[in-house]
C-alpha cells in the first residue's frame, strides 16, 4: 500500500507546520489569515496521524485525525465568530491593532 | 518530659496562646457608634490581656526550676503525613519570654488608650493576634509551629506599623515586612533541610540530632539570616530605626520588648544546640558583627534627633550585646545573654513608652523641640532617669546584670571581644545622658512646654509595674536566673559534648 | 512510481499553496489556496490509504470551512488595500528561529524507527479486508463511542459560542405572538385626544400623532443596534 | 545590728525624702534625710571603736542572694573588718556633717527635698562600695556613686555647664569602670570567684597564673592590677582620667565637699587598700600606680596655683592630695594612704565647706581675684580655713603632717626608681601645695578687698547650721592626725588592721617609715614653710610680681592656667571624632550605605519589573514568537542535555 | 464498557443540554434560573465524583481515580464559585444571559474529561471542549472591545499550543504506536527506552499543557485575557481551568511518561523557574488588579511546577494541595475584585482600593487576608500550599528550585501587601457599592478557609496523599 516513505509525509507535514507558525506570527496584515495558519498547521498535524497510522497500520491515527478535523472545523467557527465581534468592536483586523491591553 | 506541672493535664499555654482570639472574636461582634465601639474595644482587650497575663502567673508559679527539659507540654497530631504535631511546651530558657509577653501586652493597651483614636477596634484585634503569635511561638516545640508564628508575626506589625503609624509609616512597616520576611524564608529552606535529615521537626528531638558539620553551616547560615534580621545585628538593622520611629508607641514597645528577642531567642534555641559545630565556627564572625554592632549604632545613636531613633540604635547596640553572651557558649555568656534580652525586653520597652508620653503631649519626638521638663515632670523625671540607668547598665538595675555576665562570659572567650563589647557601658552612658540631658535638662523655652503635665494615674499604672520588674531584675536577679540555670547548664554541656564529639570523628577520620 | 510522482506533485503543490496563504495580500486569495491546499491534502491522504478522511477533508473543509472563511472574508467588507502587506520587524530572526525549529524536527524525524512492541500496543490494526470507511465506522461508533460524544458535545459548545457571540437578537425583527393578539383591548392602543385647531401642524410632528413613548425606545433601541454593524465602517486604518 | 544600721539608714532617708518630698514637703524630707545621716554618724563610728576596741569580731553579714549564674555566685553581703568599719565611720560622719550644713547652705533652694535624696543616696552608695563583701557588691556601689555624683553635679540643671559636668563625670568615670568591670571577669577567671573570702586566702596560689594578651604571656596578678587601677584613676581622677573632677565644682558646694572629701574620690584608694592581698603580687602594676599618683600630685599641684577659682584650687588640690594616697599604695604602705584618706577627708571637707561659706558670704562669687580682706568679716570662717590649709600643707601637729610626711617617707624608703621617683614629686608638690593654699587664704582673707562695696555691704557671717560642722571639722583637722597615727601607721598597727589590710613578707613599707633618714622626715616641712613664706612674699608685699611673671613666662602661665590643655587635647584627640563619626556613620554608614543596598535592590526590582513588562507589547505576534522561542528552547534543551 | 464510570461527566452535560433547552425555551429571566441549575448540576456532579466507581473504562480512554475524583472536585468547586460570581457581576455588567452557565458547565465537563483521560485522544478532546467553552467566555462581553480581544488573543494563542500539543501527540503516537497512557507507560520504563522523536513530541505535549498553565514562557496571553475578559469569567479561568490543566500536566508527566523524568525533569525545572521568577517580578509594576492577579497566577503555577518537577508522589501530593488551596484564595480574591463596584461601574485599579480598610472593613480585612495568603504567610493556608511543595522540592533535591522559589515569594509579597498598603495606609477614595450577598457570601467562606486552613489541613492533605499515591501505582 504504502509505496512512498513515511519520512517525506513527516517532512511535508513539518514544512506546513512551519509555515503555519510564520504565518501566525511573521504576518502583519489580518487576523482571518492567523485563522488560516492554525488550519494549516492543524492540517499537518492530520497529515502526520494519517502517516503514522498507515505505516504502524493502527486505524487509531484515522480516528484521531477524523477527531482533529472534527474539532477544526469547530475553532473556525467560534474563531470567526470571534474575529467578527472583534471587528465588530475595533473596526479593523489587523494583527497589528490587536494591542490594546499590554504591560 | 512531664506534663504534671499541667493543672489537672488542662492546656496552660494553648490556653494562654489561644485566649487572645477569643478576645479578637469578641470584639469583632462589638456593634454600636464609633464611641461606644473604641471604649468597649479597649476595655474587652484590656481584660483579655490581663487574664491571659494572670493565667501565665500560674506557668510562673508551677513552673519547675529544677527540671532542665520541657515542661508543660502539650502534643496533638497535626499534619500527620509529615509527623508534624502541634506541640507546646516551655522549659526554662522560654518561659520568662512568654511571661514578658503577657506582662507587656496589657501594659501596651493600657499606653494606647488614649494615643489611639482611630479604627480602635481594629488597633486592639491587631494587638491580640500579637500576643497569641508571640506566645505561641516562644511556646513551640515544633519547628514548623514556631516557625508559623514567628513568620505570622508580620501580619499584625505590619499593620500596627503602617495603620497607626507616622508619617514615613508606609517605607517603615513595607521595609520591616520585606527585611524581616527575606531572613525567614531562608530558614524555612533551613527547616526543610532539617526536616529530612531528622525525619521529624519536633525541637526536642532536633535538639538531640547531630547533623554533618557540612550541613550544619549551611543550616547556621540560613538560620542566621532570619535571626539576624531579627535581633537585628549589623548591617541588618536599619529596617529598626524606620519601624520604630513610625509605630505607634506601643507598636514601639512590643517590637523593642518581644520581637526582637524572637530572633535571638531563635539562635539560643536553634543554632546553638542544634548546630554545635558551626556555632563554633561561626562564633568569630557573630562576635564581630556583635562587636561592630555595639560601637557603631552606639556611635550613630549619639547622632540622632530623632528620640525613637535614639532607643531604636541603642536596641541595636544592646543586642549586640545578647549576641556575644549567647555565642560565648559557656554558662555566664549565655545566661548574660538571656538576662540581657529580658532587661532590655522591659527597659527599652519602657523607654518607648517614657517618649509616648511626652509625645502624647506634644506631638514630636524631635529632641530639640524638648528641654527643661524636669522642672515641670518630676515623677517623669524619675522614671525617665531610672529607665535610662537601666539602659546604661547601672548595677541595681536590671540592665547591669545581663551586661556584667556577658562580659565575664566574653571574657572567657576574648580579652578584647570583652572589652569592645563592654564599650556600650561607656557609649551607652553618652547618648542616654546626652538624651536625658536634651530633653529634661536645661530651661524651658518653649511655651507648650510650660503647661505640660506631669504622669496620670494611667500612666503610673503603666510604668509602675516596669519600674517595679526592673529592680527587682537588678536586686535580685536570681528569682529570674533560677528559672533557666538548670536549662542552660544542660545545654553548654550538651554544646561542650557535641563539640568534643565531632573533633574525635574528625580525629578519627585524620 | 507513479504514486512517487503524485506524491512529489502533491506534496509540492501543498507546500507551494500553504506558502501563498501565509504571504497572499489579499485574505481572499489566502482562502483560495488554502481551498488548493486542502485538496492536495486530500490526495495525500489517499495516497497514504485513508479514503474517508480524504473524503471528509474535501466535503467538511473545502465544502464548509474554507467557504465560511470566504464567506467572512468577504462579510467584513475589509478596505484591502488598506491592509498592510509585508512582515513583522523581526521577520529575520523569526525566520532563522522557524529554521530552527525545522531542523530540530528534521533530525527527530530522521531517526524515526518503529518501537519494538508497537505491534502489541497496536489498538486497532487496519483490516484489509473491510474497506476504509467501514472499519473507520466500526470503531467510531462501539470503541471510541466515548470520544465520539465528546467531539459532538465540542460542536455544539462550537455551535453555542458562535450563536452567543454573534447572533443579535434584534427586536426590529418582527414576530407573531398570538397572545399578545388576541389580549390586546382597544384602550391599550387606542386613545382619544381633544385637539386644539392647527395643534398637530408644529414642527416634527408633521400633524401626526406619534406611538407611545416605550414603543418608540424599543424602536430607536432595535436601530442603532441593527446600525452597529457597519456603523464602525471606516474606522479601520 | 548597728552596723547595718549605719548603712541603710541613709538609703531610708533618701527614699522617704525622694519618693515621698514633694508630698511631705522640704523641711520633713530634710529631716528624714538628716535624722538617717545622724543614725548612721552615731552607728557608723560607734561600730568601728566596738571593732577596734575588740568588743566585735570582724565579719560579713550575709543579706540575701544576688546573683547565680554557673559558677559565678554573688551575695548581698556587708563586711565588717578594719578597713570597712573605720570607712564607714569617717564617711558617715563626715557625710552627716556635711548634712547639717546643706540644712543652712541650701535654704534657699526650691527642691531641697531631691537635693538631700541625693546627698543620702550618695552617702549609701559610698557606704555600700566600702562594706562590699565581694567586687560586684563594690562595683554596685561605685556605680551608684558615679550616679549620685552625675545628680548632684547636675543638680542645677538648667545651666548648660551644670549638665555638661554631670555627663562628664559620669562618662569619664564609665571610661574607667569599663576597665574595672573586665577586670573583674579575669579576678573570676582566675579565682572562680569574685568574693573577698575565696580571693584572698588563694591569691598566693594563682601567683603565676598567666593570662594571655597582647600576644604575650602575662601573670594574670599584673593585668588585674592595671585594670582595677585604672578603674580607680577613674574615680579618683589621676592623671589622665581627672578631667572631670575641676568641672565637677558645678554641684553646689557641699556636694564638693561630699565628692571630694568623703566619698567617691576616695574610692578608688579604698579599692587600693582592700585589694591588696593582691595587689602585692603585682609589683609592676604597684609601680604603675606609684608613677600614676605621684605624677598626678605634681600635676595637680601645678596648675592649682594659677587657678582663680576659689573651689577649682581646693578641687585641684584634692587631686594633687589623691595623688598622695596612691603614692603610698603603690609603694605597699597602703595602711599610710587610708589615713592620709581619712585625714583628707577631714580637712578636705572643711575646706570646701569655709569655701562654701565664703561663696555664700560673697553673694556666690567664686573668683578670688574679686575677693580680698574678708578675714575681718567673716572671722571664723577665716579661723577654719587657716586650720584647714595648716593641716593640708602639713604642718605639725595638724592631721595633715602626720600622713603626709609618712607617704613621702614611705616614697623614699621604697628604694626603687618609682620610689625615688615618687618622694620627688611628692615633696615638690608640697611645697606648691603650700604655696597655692596660702596664695588662697592671702587672697580671700588678707590685704585690701577688690570686691565692689555693694557685695562687701551684704558680707556677712554664715549661721551656725554651716558654721558649727566646720568647727567640728576643725577639730577633726587638727587632732585626726594625732589621734590616729598610732594606730593607723604606727606600732599598733598590726593589731589594729588585723587582716584587712595585706602586706607580704617582703613587704616591710609600713616598718620601714620610721626608719628614713632625718633630712627626709623633715624636708616636707621645710619645702611648705618655704612655700608659704614665697605666697607670703608674692600676694602680699610684692603684688605686682605674679602679673610680671605672668606676663614673662606666657607660654607656662596659660598652660598651667588651661590645665595642661587637657580638656582641649580630650575634646580633639576623642570628642570631636567620636562626633564626627557619628555622624559620618549615621549619613554615609547607615542611610546611604547599609540602607542603600535593599534600597537599590528594590529600585532594581522595581527596574526590571519594568523591563520584563516591556516584553508585553500586547502584539500577538510577539507573543507567538516568545511561544515559539519557547518551543526551540526546550526542544533544544533537551537535545543537548540529553 | 463500564460507562458508568464516567456518569458525572455524562450526567453534567445532560443537564447542560437541559439547561440550554431551558434557557431558550424561557426568554426572560432565565439566566439566575440556568445558573442555579448549573450550579445543582455541579453538586450532583460532585456527589457522584465521590460516591463513584473507579477504573478504567470506554477502552482504556477514561479513567476514573483518587486523583481524578480530587481534581475534579476542585473543578466543580471552582466551577460553583465562579457561577456563584458571575450572577451578580454579568446582571450589572448586561451580559446576564443563559449560555454563560450554559458554556461553563461545558467547560467543567471538559474539564472533568481532561483530568480523567488516560488517553492522549482523550485528552485533546476534553482539552478542546474546554478550551473552545473558554474562547468564547473570555468573548462574553460581545459589545466590550476589551473582553473581544481578550477572546481573540486567546483563541489565536490557544489555537497554536493546541496545534502543537497535536503535533506533540501526533509524534508521540507515531514514535510509540500508541496513544494509551497505560501502554506507553510499559512501553517507556526506561529513559533509554524512547526515542529522541517520542521525547520532541512530549516537548510539543508539554507545550500544549504548559500554555493551558500559563507557564512561562507560554505565559503571555495570560494578563491580557485576565485583564480584557469580564471579571466573573476571569474568576472562573484563575480558577477551575488551571486545576485542570494542572491536573493533566500531572497525569500525563507521571503516568505515561513518568520514567522519563530525568528526561523532563530539567524542562519543567526552566519553566518553574522562569515562572515563578517573572510572576515576582512583572506583577510589580501592575495598576490593573486582574493583571496583577494573572501575573500572581503565572508565579504560583511556577511553585505547583517546582512540586511537579520532583516526579514523584510527594511532589504531587504538593502540587494537589497547592492547587485546592490556590483555588480558594483566588476565588476568595476574585470575588473581592468583583465587590469592587463604584457608582455602578466595574473598578479594576489597584488605587481604587484606596481606604477600604476605613470604607469597607469586612471586605478589606478578607482581601487582606487572601493577599497575605497568596504571599505565603503562615497560619494563612497559602502558607501551607507552599510549605508542602518546598518540601517536596527539597525532599528531591531540588535545592536550586526551593531557594529560587523562598526568594521569588519575598519578591512577591511586595507587591500583595502593597495592596494592603493601598486599602490600610491610603487615604479613603469613595466607598465602593452595597456588594450582593452573593460575593459575600464567597468571599466569607472562601476567607474563612483560607484562614483556618491550618486548624485542619489533614482532609485536605489525606485527600491529596490518596490521590498521588493513586496515579503512582
Amino acid at each position: 500500500m504504502m509505496t512512498v516513505g513515511l519520512g517525506h509525509y513527516l517532512v511535508v507535514s513539518a514544512i506546513l507546520l512551519v509555515l503555519g507558525i510564520f504565518g501566525i506570527f511573521l504576518n502583519r496584515k489580518n487576523v482571518i489569515v492567523i485563522l488560516m495558519a492554525i488550519e494549516l498547521i492543524l492540517l499537518s498535524v492530520n497529515l502526520n496521524f494519517v502517516a503514522f497510522s498507515a505505516a504502524l497500520g493502527d486505524l487509531a491515527g484515522q480516528i484521531m485525525a477524523m477527531l482533529v478535523l472534527t474539532v477544526a472545523a469547530a475553532e473556525a467557527a467560534i474563531g470567526l465568530a470571534i474575529v467578527v465581534i472583534y471587528f465588530r468592536n475595533r473596526g479593523s483586523i489587523q494583527v497589528e491593532d490587536v494591542n490594546l491591553m499590554k504591560g | 518530659m512531664n506534663a504534671v506541672n499541667n493543672v489537672m493535664g488542662f492546656p496552660l499555654l494553648s490556653l494562654i496562646t489561644w485566649l487572645p482570639m477569643a478576645g479578637v472574636l469578641i470584639l469583632l461582634t462589638i456593634r454600636g457608634d464609633e464611641k461606644t465601639v473604641a471604649t468597649n474595644a479597649r476595655w474587652t482587650a484590656l481584660w483579655t490581656s490581663l487574664i491571659v497575663m494572670v493565667i501565665s502567673l500560674i506557668i510562673w508559679v508551677r513552673f519547675d526550676r529544677a527540671d532542665a527539659g520541657f515542661q508543660f507540654v502539650e502534643d496533638v497530631p497535626w499534619l500527620a503525613h509529615y509527623k508534624v504535631g502541634y506541640k507546646m511546651g516551655v522549659d526554662g530558657i522560654s518561659v520568662l519570654f512568654v511571661l514578658l509577653s503577657t506582662v507587656l501586652t496589657p501594659l501596651c493597651i493600657l499606653a494606647s488608650w488614649e494615643s489611639i483614636q482611630t479604627k480602635v477596634r481594629e488597633f486592639m484585634i491587631s494587638f491580640l493576634i500579637l500576643e497569641t503569635m508571640m506566645v505561641g511561638m516562644f511556646c513551640a516545640l515544633d519547628f514548623v509551629v514556631f516557625y508559623m508564628f514567628f513568620e505570622a508575626v508580620l501580619i499584625p506589625m505590619y499593620l500596627i506599623i503602617g495603620i497607626w503609624g507616622g508619617p514615613r509609616r508606609v517605607y517603615a512597616a513595607v521595609k520591616f515586612f520585606l527585611f524581616t520576611l527575606t531572613g525567614s524564608v531562608l530558614m524555612l529552606l533551613a527547616l526543610l533541610a532539617m526536616w529530612l535529615h531528622a525525619g521529624t521537626t519536633d525541637i526536642p528531638t532536633l535538639m538531640h540530632t547531630s547533623f554533618p558539620p557540612g550541613m550544619q553551616k549551611w543550616l547556621f547560615l540560613a538560620f542566621f539570616a532570619s535571626f539576624a534580621v531579627k535581633v537585628p545585628m549589623w548591617p541588618m538593622h536599619t529596617w529598626l530605626p524606620d519601624a520604630h520611629v513610625e509605630a505607634p508607641t506601643a507598636g514601639s514597645v512590643i517590637l523593642a520588648g518581644v520581637l526582637l528577642k524572637m530572633g535571638a531567642y531563635g539562635f539560643a534555641r536553634f543554632s546553638i544546640p542544634m548546630l554545635p559545630d558551626a556555632s563554633a565556627y561561626f562564633a568569630p564572625f557573630i562576635f564581630t558583627l556583635s562587636v561592630v554592632a555595639v560601637i557603631y549604632t552606639s556611635l550613630v545613636a549619639l547622632a540622632q534627633e530623632d528620640m525613637k531613633k535614639l532607643i531604636a540604635y541603642s536596641s541595636v547596640a544592646h543586642m549586640g550585646v545578647v549576641t556575644i553572651g549567647l555565642f560565648t557558649f559557656n554558662e555566664e555568656g549565655i545566661q548574660g545573654g538571656l538576662f540581657m534580652m529580658l532587661s532590655h525586653g522591659v527597659v527599652s520597652a519602657a523607654l518607648f513608652l517614657i517618649v509616648g508620653v511626652i509625645y502624647d503631649r506634644i506631638h514630636t519626638r524631635e529632641i530639640a523641640r524638648y528641654g527643661g521638663l524636669a522642672d515641670r515632670m518630676p515623677c517623669y523625671a524619675f522614671a525617665f532617669m531610672l529607665f535610662a540607668m537601666a539602659s546604661v547598665g547601672l548595677p541595681g538595675t536590671a540592665g547591669f546584670v545581663g551586661e556584667f555576665l556577658v562580659i565575664v562570659g566574653a571574657f572567657k572567650v576574648n580579652f578584647w571581644l570583652a572589652m569592645l563589647g563592654g564599650a556600650g557601658m561607656i557609649l551607652g552612658a553618652a547618648y542616654t545622658l546626652y538624651l536625658y540631658r536634651r530633653v529634661m535638662f536645661g530651661r524651658i523655652t518653649r511655651d507648650d512646654l510650660r503647661g505640660i503635665m506631669d504622669l496620670s494615674a494611667r500612666e503610673w499604672a503603666v510604668f509602675a509595674p516596669l519600674i517595679v520588674l526592673t529592680m527587682w531584675m537588678g536586686v535580685y536577679p536570681s528569682s529570674f536566673t533560677g528559672f533557666w540555670d538548670a536549662s542552660v547548664a544542660a545545654m553548654v554541656k550538651q554544646h561542650t559534648a557535641a563539640l568534643a564529639e565531632s573533633v574525635k570523628l574528625a580525629g578519627v577520620l585524620h | 512510481m507513479i504514486t512517487t510522482i503524485l506524491f512529489y506533485l502533491f506534496a509540492t503543490v501543498l507546500v507551494a499553496s500553504a506558502a501563498t496563504v501565509v504571504t497572499a495580500r489579499n485574505p481572499v486569495h489566502s482562502v483560495l489556496f488554502l481551498i488548493l491546499a486542502f485538496f492536495n491534502a486530500a490526495a495525500l491522504f489517499l495516497i497514504a490509504g485513508a479514503e474517508f478522511l480524504a473524503m471528509t477533508l474535501v466535503i467538511v473543509y473545502v465544502g464548509a470551512v474554507a467557504v465560511l472563511f470566504l464567506f467572512v472574508v468577504m462579510m467584513l467588507d475589509v478596505d484591502f488595500i488598506q491592509l498592510r502587506s509585508g512582515f513583522q520587524r523581526y521577520t529575520p530572526v523569526g525566520a532563522l528561529v522557524g529554521l530552527v525549529l525545522f531542523s530540530e524536527l528534521l533530525t527527530v524525524i530522521g531517526g524515526w524507527k518503529l518501537a519494538p512492541q508497537a505491534g502489541q500496543l497496536r489498538f486497532a490494526p487496519i483490516d484489509t479486508k473491510i474497506s476504509n470507511t467501514e472499519a473507520l465506522g466500526r470503531l467510531l461508533y462501539t470503541d471510541y463511542v466515548f470520544l465520539f460524544q465528546t467531539a459532538g458535545l465540542v460542536l455544539l459548545v462550537a455551535m453555542i459560542g458562535a450563536i452567543v457571540l454573534t447572533l443579535r437578537d434584534r427586536k426590529t425583527s418582527r414576530h407573531q405572538n398570538i397572545r399578545q393578539q388576541t389580549e390586546r383591548k382597544v384602550a391599550d392602543t387606542l386613545e382619544m385626544v381633544s385637539m386644539s385647531l392647527n395643534a398637530g401642524t408644529g414642527e416634527g410632528d408633521s400633524g401626526f400623532y406619534r406611538p407611545k413613548p416605550a414603543d418608540l425606545v424599543a424602536e430607536e433601541h432595535g436601530h442603532d443596534d441593527h446600525g452597529h454593524g457597519h456603523g464602525d465602517h471606516g474606522h479601520g486604518h | 545590728m548597728i552596723y547595718s544600721l549605719a548603712i541603710f539608714a541613709p538609703l531610708a532617708g533618701a527614699l522617704v525624702s525622694g519618693l515621698l518630698g514633694k508630698t511631705i514637703g522640704d523641711r520633713a524630707a530634710m529631716a528624714a534625710s538628716v535624722l538617717g545621716m545622724l543614725v548612721a554618724a552615731v552607728c557608723g563610728p560607734l561600730a568601728f571603736f566596738r571593732l577596734t576596741s575588740g568588743h566585735e569580731e570582724a565579719t560579713a553579714f550575709f543579706i540575701a542572694d544576688w546573683l547565680q549564674s554557673g559558677h559565678l555566685h554573688v551575695s548581698w553581703a556587708l563586711r565588717y573588718d578594719t578597713l570597712s568599719a573605720a570607712m564607714v565611720g569617717m564617711v558617715s560622719f563626715v557625710a552627716m556633717l556635711i548634712h547639717v550644713y546643706s540644712i543652712g547652705y541650701m535654704s534657699h533652694d526650691a527642691t531641697r527635698w531631691r537635693f538631700f535624696s541625693y546627698l543620702s543616696l550618695f552617702t549609701f552608695a559610698m557606704l555600700m562600695l566600702v562594706t562590699a563583701d565581694n567586687l560586684l557588691q563594690l562595683f554596685f556601689g561605685w556605680e551608684g556613686v558615679g550616679l549620685c555624683s552625675y545628680l548632684l553635679i547636675g543638680y542645677w540643671y538648667d545651666r548648660p555647664s551644670a549638665c555638661a559636668a554631670a555627663m562628664k563625670a559620669f562618662i569619664v568615670n564609665r571610661v574607667a569602670d569599663l576597665p574595672f568591670a573586665v577586670g573583674l571577669a579575669l579576678i573570676y577567671l582566675t579565682f572562680g570567684s569574685i568574693e573577698f573570702d575565696t580571693i584572698f586566702p588563694s591569691a598566693f596560689r594563682h601567683v603565676n597564673d598567666h593570662y594571655h594578651l597582647f600576644g604575650a604571656e602575662l601573670r594574670s596578678m599584673e593585668v588585674i592590677g592595671f585594670l582595677l587601677f585604672i578603674g580607680a584613676m577613674g574615680k579618683s581622677a589621676q592623671l589622665f582620667l581627672h578631667v572631670w573632677l575641676p568641672d565637677a565644682m558645678e554641684g553646689p558646694t557641699p556636694v564638693s565637699a561630699l565628692i571630694h572629701a568623703a566619698t567617691m574620690v576616695t574610692a578608688g584608694v579604698f579599692l587600693m587598700a582592700r585589694m591588696s592581698p593582691v595587689m602585692e603580687y603585682a609589683p609592676y602594676a604597684l609601680g604603675f600606680v606609684t608613677i600614676v599618683g605621684a605624677s598626678t600630685a605634681l600635676f595637680a599641684a601645678t596648675v592649682g596655683c594659677v587657678q582663680n577659682d576659689i573651689k577649682r584650687v581646693i578641687a585641684y588640690s584634692t587631686c594633687s592630695q589623691l595623688g598622695y594616697m596612691f603614692v603610698a599604695a603603690g609603694v605597699g604602705a597602703y595602711q599610710a594612704s587610708v589615713f592620709h584618706l581619712i585625714t583628707h577627708a577631714f580637712f578636705k571637707a572643711l575646706l570646701f565647706m569655709a569655701a562654701g561659706s565664703v561663696i555664700h558670704a560673697m553673694s556666690d562669687e567664686q573668683d578670688i581675684r574679686k575677693m580680698g580682706g574678708l578675714g575681718k568679716l567673716i572671722p571664723i570662717t577665716c579661723a577654719v580655713m587657716w586650720i584647714g590649709n595648716l593641716a593640708l600643707a602639713g604642718i605639725p601637729p595638724l592631721a595633715g603632717s602626720y600622713s603626709k610626711d609618712a607617704i613621702i617617707s614611705a616614697a623614699y624608703a621604697a628604694h626603687s626608681t618609682p620610689g625615688t621617683y615618687a618622694f620627688v614629686c611628692t615633696v615638690l608638690a608640697a611645697g606648691l601645695t603650700a604655696f597655692y593654699s596660702w596664695r588662697l587664704l592671702f587672697m580671700t582673707f588678707h590685704g585690701n578687698s577688690r570686691a565692689d562695696h555693694h557685695v562687701l555691704s551684704h558680707v556677712h557671717e554664715s549661721p551656725w547650721v554651716m558654721v558649727g560642722p566646720l568647727c567640728v571639722l576643725a577639730l577633726g583637722a587638727l587632732f585626726a592626725g594625732w589621734l590616729g597615727h598610732n594606730a593607723f601607721i604606727g606600732e599598733g598597727q598590726k593589731e589594729f588592721w588585723e587582716d584587712a589590710i595585706f602586706n607580704a613578707q617582703w613587704n616591710h613599707a609600713i616598718e620601714n617609715l620610721e626608719h628614713v633618714p632625718a633630712w627626709v622626715e623633715h624636708i616636707p616641712l621645710v619645702v611648705a614653710l618655704a612655700g608659704i613664706g614665697l605666697a607670703y612674699y608674692m600676694y602680699m608685699v610684692n603684688k605686682l610680681l605674679p602679673i610680671k611673671l605672668a606676663e614673662r613666662f606666657g607660654g607656662v602661665y596659660r598652660f598651667l592656667l588651661n590645665k595642661w590643655y587637657f580638656d582641649e587635647l580630650y575634646d580633639a584627640i576623642f570628642v570631636r571624632p567620636l562626633i564626627c563619626a557619628s555622624r559620618v556613620l549615621w549619613r554615609t554608614g547607615d542611610t546611604a550605605i547599609i540602607d542603600g543596598i535593599p534600597n537599590g535592590l528594590a529600585a532594581l526590582t522595581t527596574g526590571s519589573s519594568r523591563q520584563i513588562v516591556k516584553l508585553q507589547t500586547g502584539s500577538l505576534a510577539i507573543y507567538a514568537f516568545a511561544m515559539l522561542i519557547g518551543v526551540v528552547s526546550l526542544i533544544g534543551l533537551f537535545m543537548i542535555c540529553r | 464498557m463500564n460507562w458508568t464510570l464516567a456518569l458525572p461527566e455524562i450526567v453534567l452535560a445532560v443537564i447542560g443540554l437541559a439547561i440550554l433547552v431551558f434557557g431558550v425555551l424561557r426568554k426572560q429571566d432565565n439566566v439566575l434560573l440556568c445558573t442555579m441549575l448549573a450550579i445543582g448540576g455541579f453538586l450532583v456532579a460532585g456527589v457522584l465524583v465521590l460516591n463513584g466507581g473507579q477504573g478504567v473504562g470506554f477502552n482504556g480512554q477514561f479513567i476514573a481515580d483518587p486523583f481524578a475524583n480530587f481534581n475534579k472536585v476542585l473543578i466543580l468547586l471552582g466551577a460553583s464559585l465562579a457561577a456563584i460570581l458571575s450572577l451578580d457581576f454579568n446582571e450589572k455588567q448586561g451580559i446576564g444571559r443563559f449560555e454563560f452557565p450554559v458554556l461553563l458547565l461545558f467547560a467543567t465537563v471538559g474539564m472533568m474529561i481532561m483530568v480523567s483521560a488516560s488517553n492522549l485522544m482523550t485528552l485533546y478532546l476534553g482539552l478542546e471542549l474546554q478550551s473552545l467553552s473558554l474562547y468564547v467566555l473570555a468573548a462574553f462581553a460581545r459589545d466590550d472591545l476589551r473582553s473581544s480581544e481578550a477572546g481573540l488573543k486567546y483563541f489565536v494563542l490557544g489555537g497554536l499550543a493546541s496545534g502543537l500539543l497535536l503535533y506533540g501527540i501526533s509524534l508521540v503516537y507515531g514514535f510509540s504506536g500508541t496513544m494509551d497512557f497505560a501502554k506507553l507507560a510499559s512501553l517507556l520504563t526506561s529513559p533509554e527506552m524512547a526515542s529522541p522523536g517520542l521525547i520532541v513530541g512530549l516537548v510539543f505535549v508539554l507545550v500544549g499543557l504548559a500554555f493551558k498553565v500559563s507557564a512561562v514562557p507560554f505565559h503571555m496571553w495570560t494578563p491580557d485575557v485576565y485583564e480584557g475578559a469580564p471579571t466573573s469569567v476571569t474568576a472562573f479561568f484563575a480558577t477551575a481551568p488551571k486545576v485542570a490543566a494542572m491536573g493533566l500536566l500531572l497525569r500525563v508527566m507521571s503516568s505515561p511518561f513518568g520514567h522519563l523524568v530525568t528526561a523532563w525533569h530539567s524542562l519543567i525545572v526552566m519553566l518553574a523557574i522562569g515562572s515563578m521568577v517573572l510572576g515576582a517580578f512583572a506583577a510589580i509594576g501592575q495598576s490593573n488588579i486582574k493583571r496583577l492577579m494573572a501575573y500572581s497566577s503565572i508565579g504560583h503555577m511556577g511553585f505547583a511546577l517546582a512540586g511537579l518537577s520532583i516526579g514523584n508522589a510527594d511532589g504531587v501530593r504538593g502540587v494537589l494541595v497547592y492547587m485546592a488551596i490556590y483555588v480558594v484564595m483566588t476565588a476568595g480574591t476574585f470575588a473581592c475584585i468583583i465587590a469592587m463596584r463604584r457608582q455602578g461601574r466595574a473598578v479594576e485599579q489597584i488605587s481604587d482600593l484606596a481606604g477600604l480598610g476605613s470604607n469597607d472593613p469586612f471586605l478589606a480585612m478578607l482581601l487582606a487576608g487572601f493577599m497575605f495568603s497568596l504571599a505565603g504567610i503562615p497560619l494563612m493556608a497559602g502558607f501551607f500550599a507552599k510549605l508542602y511543595v518546598l518540601l517536596a522540592a527539597v525532599e528531591g533535591g531540588s535545592w536550586s528550585l526551593a531557594v529560587v522559589g523562598v526568594l521569588s515569594s519575598v519578591v512577591g509579597a511586595f507587591y500583595y501587601i502593597r495592596i494592603i498598603k493601598v486599602m490600610y495606609f491610603d487615604p479613603p477614595a469613595g466607598a465602593f457599592d452595597q456588594r450582593a450577598p452573593s460575593l459575600s457570601f464567597v468571599a466569607g467562606a472562601t476567607g474563612l478557609f483560607t484562614v483556618l486552613f491550618f486548624l485542619f489541613p489533614s482532609p485536605v492533605v489525606d485527600a491529596a496523599n490518596f490521590a498521588a499515591q493513586s496515579i503512582f501505582r
